[in-house]
């Protein structure tokens, strides 16, 4: 299943990917181009007026076991000391970074791209194409302190080599297309390291991994927070940032503040300077007396999957009818006090390029619908209590969640729609699930659940081949718990894969789009969002477009309205 | 209140071999402690429900669902899990002796190297409220304990108060009040003296809730004693009296109560650090928990029955400097 | 031994009355607010304002007022009812919790007690042990084992705390045993059994009566510790640990859900600790 | 004015005066007083003796006097002034400035008077460095040795550094004195200073009170025992419920008593009486045996040895691990119908070789048979049909009854189980309850609601209900007043002599052990040093450890008087 998660306490990783919508082949011209001028304008712009020094005292949510790796925690501290062979903007385009520019082949399975030069890492050694192949090919591996369980699951199946052709140029040869490859190169746990630092094993690098980037890895102080000094000579920002050359302040503080009182108490009293994840419950405060950042991640909203393979979800009546039958919106509204917008897509979060608003509104709240399909399916008496039955069977929908993946927040909104579909015949149970039992399968067997309530974040459409993906060979696909299998919707993803005419692409995405939500194997809820405060005078911090948000501060400075 | 069971208690009343054979006795006792604790702790990973590869596997990746058997053998090759229980037993009683508590299953670093690194300001919050509780406790004691004025009811009520409060309820409070609203204190203490402050004081004002019981009791029972009668002919004032006759005595069972007190500061000092946020083995420990990281938790086990050992004989030593009559017999 | 049962059978009765009749305003409140838990306890509906799972969407987190006396919640739910119905499942936790850790002390302590020698030893070495072992860590294992459930918080709690009581027991058993009563017995040839239901068991209840009011109490307080730390029970079951815990992430803006279940849960604790070390003083003076 | 005191001192003028003195507890004065109206005077060299049994409110008395009465007394007198200096209403802080330095206080039981974490130098010096008396550590170190040599302590030196527990009852004692000496005060009050002491560390204290006297200063000494006081008081006043009901010098009130309840302590010290003979008033047994079915007395005059104990060793572990015999290779015999007395200090050994007989201890030698059959050496459980042959009295009864049984409970639970229908039962537990001298209401009672005289009945009634042949009384009369005692002692003898039972008697005390015994043993560090018929025994003794016990036993200087000589008197008061 997946999850991907911004916002949940485990991370449990999402490694999804998120292959980004398709780079097209007239992109990459814009992409050659357009990176010169940003960086020069960017240097040129800000140089004199930017105020340097300080340090940002950050304070974040999870602590993660190593400094680097597949997990959404580690992409955000990754984020702050590598950097990717390419970025992706909040626009969805693929710009360059490390890669100042690259070419694909006809057959859409060798990409070629051009180093940035005289790019160093942070121990001296050199940044060059033979550094990242060295890294892609680590990834892939089977190496357990190279492999990365983020980007293996995406291209295990296409990939078939990387290598440097020339000291600045490296080669990515696929053996089938794959067009999310560059959105995968673009995700912060894809971000570059050292490969001489690399050879000192998982142990060390997790403590004090190598980078490029902005910042450098000082101090870990396990359980407390860790520190970064800027990197004196850096050279190498991407073409989304606002500067070039090395970072205004001097380093990060980045406190790991698990307690959302403690966290944001301490932005209050300004004891930090930003904090990650605002409270619901704070959310208008924070926006009144802080600037406030949000990203809405793309990829699955945070969605009820139903279980389609047995009774009562079998039915896409039924389906339908739990969906008419509990006004999520207003769960949503009240359950987070306006800080997320409700989402009624279940196949597609609002932030993706491929999501079709009109697919937002679906299954509104009508009990009179449901009802009605509830008697068209058979479900016609009701019990005592008030419980349809069938064949004297009641109507129960057993719903496994874990906080893992749901905020008490959400744990509410719930307990909402608990309420609200009682109206129409269904006894819905709630099935929390703490984290450790989610993974080791508990209230998540063929005969556990009726609803899971999952979500994957992903930069868009992509996600579909993980949700959607049948069952072959006998391997089940774990990461849908819908069990809802469609051959033509398969057929229609991966025509999507590749398909490098945008256009194109989306209009196929689109179409499977528009058959997940007509078939209600998932219903929508909220979309997952990361939330960033920040104390005024702290400005320029933005968040990462590439992956899930990860806050950037290579450009930010502290203006103190001198 | 485990009050009685400790003013009871038999720990400290051994009375008295020769110094060293009773402290070869009380360490070697203390050596069949830590060794019993980590049986128990080998136990509990051996009796975790479910395969303990498969939780291995899906923590790491951070997947649900069945892996494969080529994983599994891998895994369960790499951590032993393939032998016979009595094997893995030898080894890790073995590995015990080099220091080695094994590997987090999250983490993958060693689990003494983990604790190691949180133990330190977890102990230093334990002290720091362990010796406010003293003091908390010794003060009100020594001047308004077992006199028959409002005062000492006052004091009475409030340690049972005291000792009642849940202390994570006390600590948000405190937390809200005094560092978030008030901003007297900040609210992340990291290990700065004055951020030590709250929850020292969320842990300690619990304690000394109970030594106040305890060591006032104590206090009441011993003022009423013929050797007290003494001292007071002997023309000494009230406060000499307290001072120097009755607070020795009333201490005792206080400093009993110590190597109690040292496992309650350890389970509060895990709620106290998860509201401060604060560096430590909380939350590592409610972390692990959560994950079904067993190797942390055994290992924290072990430790934590190693540091009550400790502790103990620490209390047994303090006792005897304090109650001669051990020492001398 | 049954003789005269009529006579001693009133005695209790008799005792009871004078013991009413001279109960301290402090223990006479105490037992009002205890009751007043018991009764929301067993009979929620009739203390309840509001159905405590009904969600009113338009007035969420209202402060407490007269239409809602401690507040509501971010559903709207009415937290003064939420609390009285939490009062069933937490006295339940503690009642549970402090049966079985009572039982395995009693096991482990009384058997150590009673045998003596090499088996004494033995147990009393492993109360040693898991004495040793903080109850929070104990519990923390168990919720490790066995995953958060009510159960496990019963389980965890139980065992968490049963070391102490066990050392207090067998202690207890060992003074009672070397009594000169149970000699007094010995020495009228009563078989060691018949001493030990007659005697040492009844009287040794005694004190464990009032360790298990107040043990009542800490229990709650575990579990709701547990809960505060989210490996307790999970909503919407307004259990105070987990009012206490869901109250926390909005204590900075809506302070009276965080307060009031702290408030419940220390009136409720100290109100059996102050019954349960009346108890003991009074069933102390009797000795 | 003390108006009894027949040996005046002109030249003195009192030191001490107590005009109707009157202590309550309590906020109304009516509620509880303990203490009324007592007046007395006291010159320098003067003994006054203030006797009484327990709550006849001596203590208090006494501990009015330096104003330590308790939180909740309230003192009032006519007078009570000291050295002129009237001491009412005086503060806090003008007490302590008398307290130790004019009138020092010693109270019973030095092992709970002296702290006893700390060392004895420290505790004999703390009056020294409190009223400023010595100026450096060296001139205080002095002082406390010459202190603790004067009281007699010997090594005082090492002794300055031990800790209390390490001494001896009577070194303790005299450590204690020492400390209310050291600033040389007028006055010495003395609270039941020789009452948990042995017989010959008794004698050593009241000779050191008597030598205190002689050194002029004036004594106050509180006692329940009119032995000990006999010897040096020069007047004593008896106590009874708060008031003094008759006054006078010592040989007064010794040779021509006036008032009945003077007369009845003295009665009741069995030292001053025929061996057997009643101790009591002979109101206590009430109900004429015959009329009920207890077994008469049927002595045979065969006399057949009952218990036999041959080559008894027992030991335990010392504090430093060592082996230590604590009853080391006894042999004795007792016969159907006979009184053996065991007498010996604490420590002899003495209750450790009750136990043994009891089979309560295992011997780790020897082996005591019983009516001629093994007995210690049997199994637990061949054992337990026997064991209502053999019942005991305990030193405290309240300890040995389960707190929550009634009195009817208690007694019926150790009737045989022939008696069987609960009626029957009732009847049989009425009758013993009566044959004790306790009235039926007491069946419902529980343990705590009896006095420690009924308390030690019921304990009399349970060891003789299922018929025993014989009944160990470990120091049965040790915790009681001397005239409750003389009861007990008077309904044992009573019981023995109408039924078939006899005693194994145990005491420390030599004058109960000498009147209720028919033979005697006396034990020394575990072994017998000395055994034979009483009168012999106390006429004769063999060892010199006998002698010196016999001699150091307190008595009525009136025994000499009227049995023997009249030294004793003329010595003690001189």
């Amino acid at each position: 299943m997946p999850l991907s998660n911004a916002r949940s306490t485990r991370r449990f990783t999402g490694k999804p990917n998120y292959p980004a919508r398709t780079v097209e082949a007239t992109l990459l011209v814009l992409l050659g181009l357009s990176q010169l001028p940003s960086s020069i304008h960017a240097q040129e712009g800000l140089a004199g007026s930017v105020k340097r020094g300080g340090a940002i005292r950050y304070g974040h949510f999870q602590e993660p076991t190593c400094l680097f790796g597949g997990w959404v925690q580690q992409w955000y501290l990754q984020r702050q000391y590598s950097d990717n062979l390419v970025a992706r903007t909040e626009g969805g385009n693929i710009v360059p970074w490390l890669a100042e520019s690259w070419s694909i082949s006809d057959d859409k399975k060798v990409y070629t791209f051009e180093i940035k030069p005289k790019v160093k890492f942070t121990d001296g050694t050199a940044l060059d194409a033979q550094a990242i192949a060295d890294n892609i090919s680590g990834w892939l591996s089977n190496d357990p302190d190279l492999r990365n369980p983020t980007a293996a699951p995406y291209l295990g199946d296409s990939f078939e080599s990387a290598t440097a052709i020339a000291p600045l140029r490296l080669q990515v040869k696929l053996k089938v297309p794959f067009q999310p490859l560059l959105n995968v190169f673009a995700q912060s746990s894809q971000g570059i390291l050292s490969p001489s630092a690399l050879k000192r094993g998982l142990a060390v690098n997790c403590e004090n991994p190598v980078g490029s980037g902005p910042f450098i890895v000082d101090k870990w102080r396990h359980g407390r927070e860790v520190t970064f000094r800027r990197n004196p000579d850096y050279n190498s920002a991407p073409a989304t940032a606002k500067h070039q050359g090395p970072a205004y302040v001097d380093g990060i503080t980045w406190k790991f503040l698990p307690d959302q009182t403690v966290r944001y108490g301490s932005l209050i009293t300004g004891e930090t300077d930003a904090v990650y994840d605002i409270p619901a419950v704070a959310w208008k405060d924070a926006n009144s007396r802080f600037s406030v950042l949000r990203h809405l991640t793309g990829g699955t909203p945070l969605r009820l999957a139903l279980y389609t393979a047995r009774p009562p979800f079998d039915d896409v009546l039924v389906r339908k009818a739990f969906a008419y039958s509990t006004d999520r919106r207003a769960a949503v509204d009240t359950s987070f006090l306006g800080s997320l917008p409700f989402e009624g897509n279940g196949a597609l979060s609002q932030s993706s390029p491929e999501y079709l608003p009109e697919l937002g509104h679906s299954y509104g709240y009508d009990v009179r619908k449901a009802n009605q399909l509830l008697d068209q399916a058979g479900w016609t008496e009701r019990n005592r209590d008030g419980v349809r039955l069938k064949n004297g069977k009641p109507l129960i929908v057993r719903v496994s969640y874990s906080n893992a993946f749901l905020k008490p927040d959400g744990e509410q909104a719930l307990q909402v729609i608990q309420q609200q579909a009682r109206e129409a015949g269904f006894d819905v149970r709630l099935q929390p699930t703490n984290p450790a039992d989610f993974f080791a399968g508990k209230n998540l067997g063929p005969d556990d659940y009726e609803i899971v309530l999952l979500y994957w974040v992903a930069p868009g459409a992509e996600i579909f081949r993980i949700s959607w993906k049948p069952d072959q060979n006998g391997e089940t696909n774990r990461f849908n718990p819908s069990r809802y299998q469609d051959l033509t919707l398969w057929d229609v993803i991966q025509k999507a894969e590749q398909e490098l005419n945008g256009a194109q692409r989306t209009a196929l995405y689109q179409q499977a789009e528009r058959k997940i939500v007509d078939e209600a194997p998932v219903i929508g809820l909220t979309v997952l969002d990361v939330t960033l405060a920040t104390k005024p005078n702290l400005k320029d911090v933005w968040l990462d477009r590439g992956s899930v948000g990860e806050p950037v501060f290579y450009d930010a400075y502290f203006d103190d309205g001198k | 209140m485990t009050l009685i069971s400790m003013t009871g208690s038999d720990a400290v009343r051994i009375v008295a071999h020769h110094p060293i054979v009773w402290f070869a006795r009380r360490i070697f006792s203390g050596v069949v402690v830590v060794w019993a604790a980590a049986t128990f702790a080998f136990l509990i990973q051996c009796v975790l429900p479910g395969d303990r590869a498969q939780i291995i596997i899906n923590v790491t990746s951070g997947n649900v669902g069945p892996a494969s058997s080529a994983e599994l053998a891998a895994i369960n090759a790499k951590y032993g899990f393939d032998q016979p229980l009595a094997v893995q037993y030898g080894k890790y009683i073995l590995q015990i002796l080099h220091g080695d508590l094994g590997e987090s299953y999250q983490q993958h670093r060693p689990v003494a190297a983990i604790i190691a690194e949180q133990i330190g300001p977890t102990i230093v919050l334990a002290i720091a409220a362990l010796l406010i509780a003293w003091l908390i406790a010794i003060l009100t004691t020594l001047f308004i304990a077992g006199r028959d004025n409002i005062w000492s009811k006052l004091l009475n009520d409030t340690q049972v108060f005291l000792a009642t409060v849940p202390p994570y309820w006390l600590a948000t409070i405190l937390l809200v009040l005094f560092a978030v609203k008030l901003g007297i204190f900040p609210v992340i203490g990291g290990n700065s003296p004055i951020g030590l402050v709250l929850p020292t004081l969320a842990l300690a004002l619990e304690l000394s809730g109970f030594f106040g019981q305890v060591v006032q009791n104590e206090f009441t029972r011993v003022l009423e004693q013929p050797f007290v009668t003494s001292a007071r002919a002997r023309g000494m004032s009230d406060f000499g009296v307290r001072l120097r006759h009755v607070l020795r005595h009333a201490a005792l069972p206080g400093i009993t109560l110590s190597g109690w007190a040292l496992g309650k500061l350890l389970s509060g000092a895990i709620l106290i650090e998860v509201v401060f946020a604060r560096q430590g083995l909380g939350g590592v420990l409610v972390a692990a928990t959560s994950s079904r990281d067993v190797p942390i938790v055994s290992g924290a086990v072990l430790i934590s029955a190693a540091l009550f050992v400790l502790a103990s004989i620490i209390v047994d030593l303090t006792y005897r400097v304090v109650d001669p009559r051990i020492n001398l017999t | 031994m049954s003789m005269f049962a009529e006579v001693t059978l009133s005695r209790p009765l008799r005792e009871v009355l004078a013991i009413v009749r001279r109960v301290p305003f402090r223990i006479a409140v105490c037992i009002i607010i205890f009751g007043v838990f018991v009764l929301a306890a067993m009979a929620p509906k009739v203390l309840q304002t509001h159905d405590p799972l009904a969600i009113d969407l338009r007035s969420a987190l209202q402060s407490p007022s007269i239409a809602h006396w401690f507040g509501t919640d971010q559903l709207g739910r009415d937290l003064y009812s939420r609390v009285v119905e939490g009062a069933g499942q937490s006295l339940a936790i503690g009642l549970g919790a402090t049966a079985l850790s009572m039982s395995i002390a009693m096991v482990i302590g009384g058997a150590a007690a009673l045998s003596g020698g090499l088996l004494d030893s033995i147990l009393s070495r492993i109360i040693d042990v898991l004495f040793a072992i903080p109850t929070l860590l104990l519990a923390l294992v168990f919720v490790t084992v066995f995953g958060p459930s009510v159960l496990t918080e019963v389980v965890a709690v139980g065992i968490g705390t049963a070391p102490g009581y066990a050392r207090m027991i067998r202690g207890q058993m060992l003074s009672i045993k070397g009594a000169g009563y149970v000699e007094a017995a010995k020495v009228l040839g009563h078989p060691f059994s018949r001493i030990v239901w007659r005697h040492i068991l009844p009287n040794a209840m005694n004190p464990l009566t009032a360790m298990m009011t107040i043990g009542v109490g800490q229990a709650i307080i575990w579990a709701s510790g547990l809960a505060f730390l989210g490996l307790g029970i999970a909503p919407p079951a307004p259990e105070w640990g987990a009012l206490l815990n869901a109250g926390r992430n909005y204590v900075i803006y809506a302070w009276w859900l965080e307060i009031i279940p702290g408030l419940a849960v220390t009136a409720f604790a100290l109100s059996l600790t102050i019954i349960g070390r009346h108890l003991q003083d009074r069933l102390e003076g009797q000795r | 004015m003390s108006q009894g005191s027949p040996q005046p001192v002109p030249q003195q003028p009192d030191l001490l005066r107590v005009e109707s003195l009157r202590v309550s507890f309590g906020r109304s004065i009516a509620e509880n007083t303990v203490v009324r109206s007592i007046s007395f005077s006291l010159r320098p060299g003067q003994c006054l003796a203030i006797v009484g049994e327990s709550g006849s409110g001596k203590s208090v008395t006494a501990r009015s006097l330096i104003g330590l009465a308790g939180r909740y007394a309230n003192v009032h007198a006519r007078q009570l002034s000291f050295d002129g200096m009237d001491l009412i209403g005086l503060s806090d802080r003008a007490w302590r400035r008398i307290r130790g330095t004019e009138i020092g206080f010693v109270l019973q039981d030095a092992l709970v008077s002296l702290d006893p974490l700390r060392r004895i130098g420290k505790e004999v010096g703390e009056s020294l460095l409190l009223h400023g008396a010595v100026s450096s550590r060296e001139e205080l170190a002095q002082r406390v040795i010459a202190l603790l040599k004067l009281v007699g302590v010997p090594e005082p030196e090492t002794k300055a550094e031990r800790l209390p527990h390490q001494l001896s009852g009577g070194q303790r004692q005299r450590a204690l004195i020492a400390s209310a000496l050291a600033l040389d005060p007028r006055i010495l009050i003395a609270d039941e200073p020789t009452t948990a002491l042995d017989v010959t560390a008794q004698a050593h204290v009241l000779a050191l009170l008597e030598e205190t006297k002689t050194r002029g200063k004036a004594l106050i000494l509180i006692s329940h025992d009119l032995a000990v006081v006999s010897r040096v008081a020069d007047e004593i006043l008896v106590m009874r419920g708060g008031e003094v009901v008759e006054r006078g010098t010592a040989a007064q009130i010794f040779r021509d008593p006036r008032h009945p309840y003077t007369r009845q302590l003295l009665d009741a010290v069995p030292s001053g009486r025929p061996r057997g003979s009643r101790l009591s008033p002979s109101t206590i047994v009430r109900s004429p045996l015959q009329q009920m079915q207890l077994p008469l007395q049927s002595l045979p005059k065969s006399h057949p040895i009952l218990l036999e104990a041959t080559g008894l060793v027992k030991r335990f572990k010392g504090p430093d691990g060592t082996l230590r015999a604590a009853v080391d290779g006894v042999s004795f015999e007792m016969r159907s119908g006979e009184t053996l007395g065991i007498v010996g200090e604490s420590g002899s050994g003495k209750s450790t070789m009750a136990r043994m007989v009891l089979a309560l201890d295992e011997p780790d030698e020897g082996a005591v048979q019983f009516a001629g059959r093994p007995w210690t050496t049997l199994a637990e459980c061949e054992r337990r049909a026997r064991r209502r042959s053999l019942s005991i009295i305990y030193q405290d009864p309240l300890g040995s009854f389960d707190p929550r049984w009634t009195v009817g409970r208690i007694i019926s639970d150790s009737l045989s189980s022939d008696v069987e229908t609960r009626r029957k039962r009732k009847e049989r537990v009425i009758e013993l309850l009566d044959l004790v001298g306790l009235s039926q209401a007491l069946l419902d009672r529980r343990p705590l609601e009896l006095s420690g005289g009924q308390r030690q009945r019921v304990a009399i009634a349970r060891a003789i209900a299922p018929n025993p042949a014989v009944i160990v009384c470990d120091e049965p009369v040790s915790a009681l007043d001397v005239s409750i005692q003389a009861q007990v002692l008077d309904l044992l003898g009573y019981l023995r002599d109408h039924l078939d039972v006899s005693y194994l008697f145990i005491s420390h005390d030599l004058s109960v052990v000498r009147h209720i015994s028919d033979r005697v043993i006396v034990m020394r560090r575990g072994r017998i040093v000395d055994s034979g018929v009483t009168d012999e025994i106390f006429r004769n003794p063999q060892s010199e450890y006998t002698k010196s016990l016999i001699a150091a036993m307190p008595r009525l200087v009136r025994d000499q008087q009227i049995g023997h000589s009249a030294t004793i008197l003329e010595e003690g008061i001189a």
